[in-house]
């Protein structure tokens, strides 16, 4: 149909971020929002390859994240090197965990892996409190430098425009990868782990890829919610964003990337820029993922598509 | 002389009190057809399992070309082994398309390096002509159509030649088939047959377990027979048939038939 | 929300203070009874003429302790256009917020903070706290222990990042002791009967637990009252602030118990501030530290925009707060100040604010420890 | 004191934690289903007690008899309008529907914390009697009642599971809904009754518990976190596996602290977690089936 | 007695697609009615249609009477008894639990339970095995002994023969004609009719959810006209 795949995606993710940005403007409270909407959808995204695609369900995601402001803390506070650094530190250092974690966890799935892992992410957050000399302690990691990448320094809106622009980069690639040879073969592991082991690739070993690929995508995030709040502490990124980056893909549409992108904006405005989220921004949210699932079961995305067919008579 | 392909020696699965197969030891030439055959319970599916690697065999060993043969599935499946399961193991939210290409690219993706570079290959060039040229073409030879719907749409014997399909896809040295024929219609067994005899042709070497003896007989060029776990007969089709072991454990013709007959009467 | 301040008999424009508020999060059981105060406090002033003539109005969100929503929810606050802010959440909250507060340039107080990380660098220009900080416990659980005889401290402590940074410059300051043994529970845990084994079997003269309160420090006392009678016990200043936990407690249990009070009911501003919570919450309020610090946080902002000569300047307005000197607190003893300047963030002057106040058999506080009490320089 | 104190802890806790499992364990049996709302059924069965007892002068059994009427009737509101609708929406997917209950667990949380304050509250005694002297200790009539429903609770619910017609329902629908609703048999009847159980085992569980440390509108999703943990300890082979499970993870809680102190309750845990699922990626007990 | 069952103007949709279009069809007593089609031609639509399990709209008659509205469990009761296609059994269920809940849903006594198992000398020896460590015969078997369970008025048997030695075929097959005999109404869906033609009296070629063909000839009747309609399809489709 479309020549380049999943260019549709991409053509609609850029005109959303567009519009976003047009909407923003020089709020900064809209550009903050706008950060932390992508701080949530690199979250998200991170977990979509091994959960969506892969279906095991890891809740050490708010340690990949967290490992990813760090790295921006650290590279800041105890380098000199240029600060972009951290966001190829962060990833491979997220991945490399992720695939050690993986490997002690390799006969797990399911419910299981989730347990462990879930046990991982608590003990991450102590052990940034205990490792003080490198991790800052309780305190954590602040007075950040500023990006400066070759000569240029980006403003905070640049930093802002930049981030929906990787976004819209990591779902538009993501969204190719689910549909290509590797995405085929994730995602039938899902379903029919059997199949794919007879076929020749070793499931418990793919699945560590598929980990690494979503811990090195959830640092990413973590570095830019670091860089652009200006610090981090083991509390930053806990057990509640992975519980957000566990809701946002299923709001937003679980068939495609995309959809934990628009998840995570649906997110940020129900906990923070809906009008009574003084009352409980958690509880407006868990109510709206409870009103989405049940009106749009696959999603908003999933929804709207199936509107768009219904207009366009289009018939299965 | 043809080539040995695959030898099995002494296979044995236990589970528990159980003994699902005892002491079975086969080979397998090149460009050879065997026909597994058995009844029910007879140890064919375990006899499968154990060769394509998805249950370890508490004694016993298996040479594919000489080397020998171990380790997990997918080891055994990059050494030229495919399968199809008795009861199909579809992912039924993939489409019909991507299911069948699940064994053609699986092979590249073997090596960890490969299961690494492939995600970055894929996200940047996720399709290539060739691959969907070549679904394209294994639906054809099998008959599938509808390959854009999901897998799960499909009737159950539908999903059965996807199956085979995806095996085929593998392009594999040994292909295993367990019961491919089970309720699959006329054109269906024509497609079957002809995948069977394309791996023939290619000197490759095929297995097939099913209990429609005639279709079995027909295809193959030899059969083994299991009963209770055991090997009881090896050799020629024809005489496969016409054995007294046959005869005995297999279509029943000794005095279990006038049980039967019996049974008739009562029920 | 029934709560909310009206102008009362100020006019003009209103003066806008942010307040970020855990009101349904993990800090929402301590983070609301300041904030309860913060509006009457607000109600207060306006009644009295407002600041400057003008009325104070509190613009409020919620971060939910979440600190990935703070920076977000600060912004918002600063959007709505308030000059200044108070922080009355979760410290990892607190903490996040140092360096959004470097971003907007807005001053702050966090109220009931009392953890020194909250006013250190980096990102500490902007922000202030008002109680005494643990160096100042140090100074005084020292002289207790010196009075009563305490050579070997066991500690009792929660797994929360807040207290871990508090533990951190409390024992660092704390070296009259000899801690023979720091036992660590979870935050959320049910039993504390291992930890407080391990404590036993290091036989402390005294044990002194750490911990937010709530739950976990009642579970340690009840635990500690129960396996480790004989010992004294000491705490830090939460469970004499949080009265609702009291009623958690065995029968009997906090007897004995020696917490580090901020309420001494001899201050008159503190008697003020009684008679005016009970007007507004009902006969049978407790006060704390929390509703006093509260309290007093308004009035230094108060103070502040009036030196400032308006609230609209931040610079101006985080200079007059660093100029606040000698500002006669409603918690501590009578002759308690604060005082602040640009590297005195922590408003307290000396440990007069702090007194050691002993639970009695009804598991309520009884009234000062009869052993030690900080003495208060002039 | 000394050991036996401890080994009481280790009993206590890891009865909780087994009955908790038990409840995942019915709707797990019952409707192939994780529900994590079991935590919030259980801190509702104990805040609400404690709320009306302290708030509104109820009497306890009274108090007590509402709590777990409304954590039962949450598990109904749970499935009729949560998961039985989002699985019909999403043509039998899992994880839509699991999705969907953490968002209810977070709503009761939430909706607790407004109705019954964010504090802490005390947990109510149903009974009081004198503390049993056991050696040199003495066991709580809480704890005696904890103890003596995890005994009736587990005996009654195995027997229930394996010989009552109900029983061998509830097993055969959670094994294959599919099957299950293809033959006819009563599957919403039967998931229902297995949400119902579970919530009024969940409530039952919260307020006999809430004595020991109180309860709090959060104390949902721990105890869910530690029911979870108790229930994948266990496996899901038997009715015993989350009453096994439950005790191992207490005994861990407890031992592991005591014998190595320090952060131990965290790392130690994740460790034990680590070696024991080397050796047993299913948990305890498994029932194993040709795939 | 001899009974009938009676399927007017039967539909079948999933979703947007049709499986069965408007299916007339009659099995009666006596005799055993085959419903040949190729793979997807919609004969397990219209069996489980039949049974209730998937919604439908047109009438399914019992011996005369309408029992389209009725649920599968009370048309369970009323006597019509289903062989699934696939194994829907309860695999972590051990044997004898899997009859003992059919026999529940018929309220059947215990001793129906042994009456099925002994239909099949394997599944006594494994009565207390999971179902799911069977062999894939094995579980048919079971599948099989389940339908045959109290004394059903209407067969629905969906290739149940699949996976089965021949063997067991030719004395399921004397069994089942038996049944028919007795005034059991059995329909038998197969995509091709093999070791089974033998045991046929009439029938009916399902293509595309649509009846293209019938006849009360006899088996190889049956199939002779089933393979001319599809040769005449597949040269249409070239
Ligand atoms: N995990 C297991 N536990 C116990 N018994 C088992 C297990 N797996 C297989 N068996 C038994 O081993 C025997 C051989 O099974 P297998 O599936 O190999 O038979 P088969 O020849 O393929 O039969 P069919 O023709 O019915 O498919 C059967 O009796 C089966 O019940
Ligand atoms: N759950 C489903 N969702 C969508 N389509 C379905 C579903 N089940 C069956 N179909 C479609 O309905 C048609 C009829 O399917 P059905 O299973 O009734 O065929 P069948 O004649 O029994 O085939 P087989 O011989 O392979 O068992 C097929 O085209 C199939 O693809
Ligand atoms: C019963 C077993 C023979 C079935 C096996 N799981 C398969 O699909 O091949
Ligand atoms: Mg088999
Ligand atoms: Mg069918």
């Amino acid at each position: 149909m479309n020549r380049i795949r999943g260019s549709l995606g991409l053509l609609l993710g850029v005109v959303g971020g567009a519009l976003l940005l047009t909407w923003v403007g020089a709020d900064g409270y809209k550009q903050t929002l706008v950060t932390t909407t992508a701080t949530y959808a690199l979250v998200a995204l991170g977990m979509y390859v091994p959960y969506l695609m892969a279906g095991s369900l890891s809740m050490a995601y708010g340690a990949y994240a967290g490992i990813g402001g760090y790295a921006v803390g650290l590279i800041s506070a105890k380098t000199g090197l240029p600060l972009v650094a951290a966001w190829i530190v962060g990833p491979i250092v997220a991945a490399v965990v992720a695939v050690l974690l993986g490997l002690a966890t390799r006969r797990l799935s399911g419910f299981f892996l989730a347990a462990v892992t879930l046990l991982f992410g608590m003990a991450f957050t102590a052990l940034l409190v205990d490792a003080e000399s490198l991790s800052g302690g309780s305190g954590g990691l602040g007075s950040l430098r500023k990006l400066n990448i070759f000569g240029w320094q980006p403003s905070h809106y640049q930093v802002v425009v930049g981030s929906v622009v990787v976004v819209c980069v990591i779902a538009f690639l993501l969204d190719r990868l689910r549909m290509s040879p590797w995405g085929i073969i994730v995602r039938t592991m899902r379903d029919a782990p059997r199949a794919v082991e007879a076929a020749g690739v070793r499931v418990p070993v793919m699945n560590l890829v598929a980990l690494a690929v979503g811990a090195a995508i959830a640092a990413v995030g973590g570095g830019l919610f670091t860089y652009s709040a200006g610090s981090v502490t083991p509390d930053t990124f806990t057990l509640n964003l992975v519980f957000l980056a566990i809701f946002m893909p299923l709001i937003g549409g679980s068939a495609t990337p995309w959809g934990a992108v628009l998840g995570a904006v649906i997110a940020v405005q129900l906990t923070l820029n809906f009008p009574a989220v003084e009352t409980s921004g958690t509880l407006i949210l868990a109510l709206g993922v409870l009103v989405i699932l049940l009106v749009a079961p696959q999603g908003v995305i999933g929804y709207a598509s199936r509107l768009v067919r219904l207009v366009g008579g289009r018939r299965g | 002389m043809a080539e040995t392909l695959l030898l099995g020696s002494g296979l044995t699965k236990r589970y528990g009190g159980v003994t699902a197969l005892q002491d079975v030891s086969f080979t397998l030439e090149a460009g050879e057809i065997l026909g597994l055959v058995g009844p029910n319970g007879a140890g064919k599916t375990t006899l499968v399992d154990l060769i394509s690697g998805a249950q370890p065999a508490t004694e016993g060993s298996l040479t594919l070309r000489g080397q020998r043969l171990a380790g997990p599935a997918a080891k055994r499946a990059k050494a030229g082994l495919a399968r199809t399961f008795q009861y199909p193991q579809l992912a039924l939210e993939l489409t019909v398309a991507e299911n069948l290409l699940l064994g053609r690219i699986a092979k590249r993706h073997g090596t960890i390096w490969q299961m690494v570079s492939g995600a970055f290959r894929g996200a940047l060039r996720p399709a290539t002509a060739a691959d969907a040229e070549a679904v394209r073409q294994l639906a054809g030879e099998l008959g599938i159509d509808r390959l854009d719907r999901p897998a799960g749409d499909l009737s159950l014997g539908e999903q059965r030649l996807v199956e085979v399909g995806r095996a085929l896809g593998q392009d594999p040295l040994v292909l295993l088939l367990d019961e491919p024929f089970a309720g699959s219609d006329a054109a269906g067994v024509a497609g079957i047959s002809e995948v069977v005899r394309t791996v023939q042709r290619r000197g490759h070497a095929v297995i097939l377990v099913d209990h429609n003896v005639d279709l079995v007989a027909g295809l193959v060029d030899r059969i083994l027979l299991l009963d209770r776990g055991r090997a009881v007969f090896d050799g020629n089709p024809r005489e496969c048939l016409d054995s007294p072991q046959m005869q005995q454990v297999y279509f029943g013709v000794t005095a279990t038939d006038e049980d039967a007959e019996d049974v008739e009467h009562v029920s | 929300d029934d709560q909310k301040p009206t102008n009362g008999t100020a006019t003009g424009a209103p003066i806008i203070i942010g307040l970020d508020e855990d009101s349904t999060g993990s800090g929402a059981s301590y983070s609301t009874i300041a904030g309860k105060t913060i509006r009457l406090a607000v109600q207060d002033i306006n009644d009295k003429g407002g600041v400057m003539g003008r009325p104070l109005k509190l613009v409020v969100e919620n971060d939910e302790s979440d600190p990935t929503k703070v920076p977000a929810v600060l912004q918002k606050l600063a959007g709505q256009g308030a000059k200044v802010l108070l922080l009355q959440s979760g410290s990892a909250a607190i903490l996040q917020a140092k360096a959004t507060l470097t971003q907007l340039g807005l001053p702050a107080i966090a109220p009931t903070g009392v953890t020194a990380t909250l006013v250190a660098p980096p990102d500490h220009e902007l922000i202030y706290m008002l109680a005494n900080t643990t160096t100042d416990w140090a100074e005084v659980y020292c002289g207790a222990f010196k009075a009563a005889n305490i050579t070997k401290l066991g500690v009792l402590t929660d797994d929360t990042t807040t207290i871990a940074a508090l533990d951190k410059a409390l024992f660092a300051a704390m070296n009259c002791v000899e801690i023979v043994a720091t036992e660590k529970g979870a935050g959320n845990a049910s039993d504390l009967s291992a930890q407080v084994a391990r404590l036993k079997n290091a036989k402390p003269d005294a044990v002194l637990v750490t911990s937010v309160g709530g739950a976990f420090e009642v579970l340690a006392q009840n635990t500690l009252g129960a396996q480790m009678a004989g010992t004294k016990r000491f705490s830090l200043a939460s469970i004499g602030n949080q009265p609702s936990s009291w009623k958690l407690a065995a029968p009997g249990a906090l007897e004995g118990l020696i917490f580090m009070g901020s309420i001494n009911t001899e201050n008159p501003r503190t008697q003020e501030l009684v008679k005016l919570l009970q007007a507004k919450n009902g006969k049978d309020y407790d006060i704390t530290a929390y509703d006093a610090q509260a309290w007093d946080a308004v009035h230094l902002l108060k103070q502040a925009i009036e030196k400032a000569g308006g609230p609209d300047d931040p610079k101006k307005l985080n200079e007059a707060i660093q100029s606040i000197k000698s500002y006669p607190a409603t918690f501590g003893q009578a002759n308690f100040t604060l005082s602040f300047s640009a590297d005195k963030h922590l408003g307290a002057d000396g440990p007069c604010g702090l007194s050691l106040v002993e639970f009695g058999k009804d598991n309520k506080p009884k009234g000062p420890w009869a052993t030690f009490q900080p003495p208060c320089k002039k | 004191m000394g050991q036996l104190q401890l080994w009481l802890s280790a009993l206590e806790m890891g009865c909780f934690f087994g009955l908790l499992a038990l409840a995942y364990y019915l709707v797990l049996v019952g409707a192939g289903f994780f529900n994590f709302a079991i935590g919030p059924y259980a801190m509702v069965g104990g805040l609400c007690t404690s709320y009306l007892v302290l708030y509104e002068d109820m009497n306890v059994w009274a108090a007590a008899a509402v709590a777990i009427v409304a954590a039962a009737g949450l598990a109904v509101v749970t499935e009729l309008a949560v998961v039985r609708p989002v699985q019909r929406r999403s043509g039998g997917g899992e994880l839509p529907a699991l999705v969907a209950v953490a968002a209810v667990l977070f709503t009761i949380q939430q909706l607790g914390g407004y109705l019954f304050g964010y504090t802490t509250l005390p947990g109510q005694n149903l009974l009081t009697f004198d503390p049993v002297p056991v050696g040199d200790i003495v066991v709580q009539p809480a704890t005696v009642l904890l103890l003596g429903f995890t005994v009736v609770a587990f005996a009654g619910l195995a027997a229930w599971i394996r010989f009552t017609r109900t029983g061998r329902l509830l097993r055969a629908v959670g094994d294959s809904t599919h099957a299950a609703g293809l033959l006819g048999l009563p599957v919403n009847r039967v998931r229902l009754i297995a949400f119902i159980v579970s919530g009024l085992l969940a409530g039952i569980t919260g307020l006999l518990f809430a004595p020991k440390a109180g309860v709090s509108s959060l104390s949902g999703l721990s105890w869910a976190l530690s029911g979870f943990l108790a229930m994948v300890v266990g496996g899901t082979g038997s009715v015993w596996a989350p009453l096994v499970g439950g005790l191992l993870l207490g005994a861990v809680e407890v031992f592991v602290p005591y014998y190595f102190g320090g952060q131990s309750h965290v790392y130690g845990l994740l460790f034990v977690a680590l070696i024991f699922f080397a050796f047993k990626p299913s948990g305890l007990f498994v029932r194993r089936v040709r795939a | 007695m001899s009974h009938e069952l009676r399927l007017e103007g039967l539909r079948v949709r999933y979703g947007h697609a049709s499986a069965v279009t408007g299916l007339d069809l009659v099995a009666p007593g006596g005799v055993v009615t085959a419903l040949v089609g190729p793979n997807g031609a919609g004969k397990s639509s219209a069996l489980l249609a039949a049974y209730g399990s998937v919604p439908s709209t047109g009438r399914v008659l019992l011996d005369g009477e309408d029992v389209s509205r009725l649920k599968p469990a009370a048309r369970a009761r009323a006597g019509i008894a289903v062989v699934p296609q696939g194994r829907q059994l309860f695999p972590k269920l051990n044997v004898a639990d899997n009859l003992q809940v059919m026999a529940e849903l018929l309220r059947l006594p215990r001793s129906a339970v042994d009456t099925a198992i002994d239909r099949f000398p394997i599944l006594r020896t494994r009565l207390k095995s999971l179902v799911g460590v069977l062999s894939g015969g094995e579980q048919q078997m079971l599948v099989v002994s389940r339908a045959l369970m109290g004394s059903p008025r209407v067969l629905l048997l969906d290739e149940m023969m699949t996976g089965l030695a021949p063997l067991v075929v030719q004395e399921l097959l004397r069994t089942v004609t038996g049944l028919a005999k007795e005034g059991v109404a059995v329909l038998m869906a197969e995509p091709a009719l093999g070791a089974v033609r033998g045991g046929i009296s009439r029938g009916y070629v399902l293509v595309r959810g649509e009846v293209v063909a019938q006849t009360e000839d006899g088996g190889r009747a049956l199939d002779d006209l089933y393979q001319g309609k599809m040769g005449v399809l597949k040269t249409a489709a070239h």
